[in-house]
């Protein structure tokens, strides 16, 4: 089951006249606005409300709830203590040397406050009267987009171009090989140096006449005293030349062989 | 003359172009050098004044609306009018003839708090927006009405409010001071805190036990 | 006369309002009874013919439309500042270096293939320009540097461009390294890189251990 909520308490069964009196009081956004319908029964301008007799009409209004035992928001209390409290300043005589407001200023603050609520009422309902965008003034219903065009811009300075060149040339440097000159000199250039150094001869020369003069000693010398060795043989074996050393360690000749008769 | 028309024209053209009104920045930034765009916009206006589609001054921004006197000629079975609360309209109206406005001081206003949906339906709605804090203790957020708000109910601007002058005159526009002290909200929570931090005094004080019955909070429903 | 107004204020206001070009026939609905919509449309085009928003039929339908002469007016430009890639930075420097330089030159010299799009960004930042073609089998386009090309750089000329001195006393050349016992490219850090973001083939390489012997760097540069 469930159980009843407590605020169901006071609920009095609406019944007869009351019944409007009730819905009335839901009505209200609070005792600001209470008070303001209570003051608009007076039929007078705000400016010449009679706040004593506003502040009678709201307690007796706030009596008649509680009679009923009506739920009654704390809101609705305060303002019913405090309009108490102002009737008492406003019938009893000023104490004297207050720092206190006076009754009639604390009046006046109410009326002001109340006359401010129903200017912003008023602006409220007039600000809603007039024409509304969408409801009754219109606006482009087919707005056409402002095309954007992107202008590509590329940001690169000297100073990039310079060192992306520099980069690149350095990397050129480092991936272009030059082979150094073999100082070993080939066979092959040896039988081309042999054979057209032979062209014409018909007698013995020696082998060594054959060796580049420019070459210095050591391994270059004799790396072409070599190859040139290897190229009389190799020519000796195609039957081109013949060759001769008459003694152990002795020179080396050699000589064209005579065309066969 | 031609530049003069032709600036005419690029105003017309880009103002026409947007459903939301343009910033005179935004259109002085297309105009040619020089040009009077003041001048241009009073011209543009007034060449518009009798037509069915009308220049409007929304703050410091301009946008063509259809006439409002058509508005009945136009409306359409689709236009679904949210109606606002009470409440909501109350508010709306404060915030926009007070600016900035805390909620505290909106609630002193209307003597009774404001319910919770309230000032979001406003903000959701793109009328009223935060606007910075109070410089009083709490640091309470104060809010205002936005570009849209204008733009909604056809404002040129704030001065444009129905009654503002006659408002002021009356001083009812004065900065809100809680004279009666707390009266009004006495259970929402961010009312009392506020009134803690604000130096009020209060001139009477009634504890709601005291006063008997049982409480409840005066809630403004929408 | 004022009805006519009236009429034409309303057309104004529709078509002003709608999201859609709208029809002749919703038009003469809306429009008063025995009213001439074809006369009405077309002094209203006409009243439009030469302002910033024209009256434009778009079959049996009607709607307003910025002139399209204002359109370049209307655009807005944005400009949008771009890294170059690093492979066209440095094709950009070839070709100011060697110019004119084919395709296939520019890739035997950077020593990868050039990748789709490199000389045509460079092209359409409008820093280099065909520059006929080689009297080679296969005529291959050349290409050069432009007079934009010049100004981005802040330079009168081409002989501007420092040379190979100048750029190894500036410090921009990294001194040569000896290389001992290796042959072939350098695989620095930077390379290996450039290759992966360009996902370049490399044309020619060059194992070590093939080209065996002792070398040294050629040092001639262009």
């Amino acid at each position: 089951m469930v159980e009843t909520p407590p605020t169901d308490e006071f609920v009095v069964e609406p019944a007869g006249a009351e019944e409007a009196f009730i819905l009335d009081l839901e009505g209200f956004e609070g005792p600001l606005d209470l008070l303001l319908a209570l003051a608009r029964d007076q039929k007078v301008d705000l400016t010449r409300l009679s706040i004593l007799e506003l502040a009678d009409q709201y307690l007796a209004f706030i009596a008649r709830a509680r009679r009923l035992r009506l739920e009654i928001a704390a809101d609705y209390l305060v303002m019913a203590a405090w309009l108490a409290y102002l009737k008492s300043r406003l019938l009893l005589p000023e104490p004297e040397g207050e720092e206190e407001p006076s009754g009639e200023e604390l009046a006046e603050a109410l009326a002001h406050q109340l006359r401010r609520l129903e200017a912003m009422r008023e602006a409220g309902a007039r600000l809603m009267a007039r024409p509304q965008l969408g409801r009754d003034v219109f606006k482009r219903g087919a707005p056409e987009p402002i095309p954007v065009v992107k202008n590509t811009r590329f940001d690169i300075s000297l100073f990039e171009l310079l060192s992306a060149y520099a980069n690149q040339t350095t990397r050129r440097q480092a991936a272009a090989l030059r082979i150094e000159p073999l100082e070993y000199s080939s066979v092959e250039d040896a039988i081309q140096r042999l054979t057209a150094g032979m062209a014409g001869s018909i007698d013995w020369e020696l082998l060594l006449d054959f060796i580049p003069p420019e070459l210095s000693g050591g391994t270059p010398r004799r790396s072409a005293i070599a190859s040139t060795f290897a190229a009389g043989l190799e020519l000796a074996r195609q039957g081109n030349i013949e060759l001769r050393q008459l003694e152990t360690f002795g020179p080396i000749y050699l000589r064209n062989v005579k065309e066969p008769q | 003359m031609t530049d003069e028309n032709q600036s005419l024209r690029l105003i017309e053209a880009l103002l026409f172009a947007s459903a939301e009104p343009v910033e005179e920045g935004e259109l002085a930034l297309r105009c040619e050098e020089g040009a009077d765009l003041d001048a241009l916009l009073e011209r543009l206006r007034s060449i518009y004044a009798n037509r069915g589609v009308n220049l409007v001054r929304v703050g410091k921004r301009w946008a063509f609306r259809t006439a409002p006197d058509l508005a009945p000629l136009l409306r359409t079975e689709k236009v679904v009018t949210r109606k606002l609360s009470r409440a909501a309209v109350e508010t709306l109206a404060i915030i926009a003839y007070h600016q900035p406005m805390t909620r505290t001081e909106i609630e002193e206003v209307r003597g009774v708090a404001l319910s919770r949906g309230t000032l979001d339906i406003l903000f959701e709605a793109g009328w009223v927006e935060p606007r910075g804090r109070r410089r009083t203790p709490g640091r309470p957020l104060t809010w205002g009405t936005t570009p849209a708000f204008l733009d909604q109910f056809g404002l040129e601007g704030l001065d444009d409010l129905p009654g503002v002058d006659e408002l002021k005159a009356a001083g009812l526009l004065a900065p809100v001071r809680p004279l009666l002290g707390k009266i009004g909200p006495v259970e929402d929570a961010q009312g009392a805190e506020e009134a803690e931090e604000e130096d009020e005094t209060h001139l009477a004080e009634i504890s709601p036990d005291e006063a008997g019955g049982k409480a409840e909070l005066g809630g403004a429903v929408g």
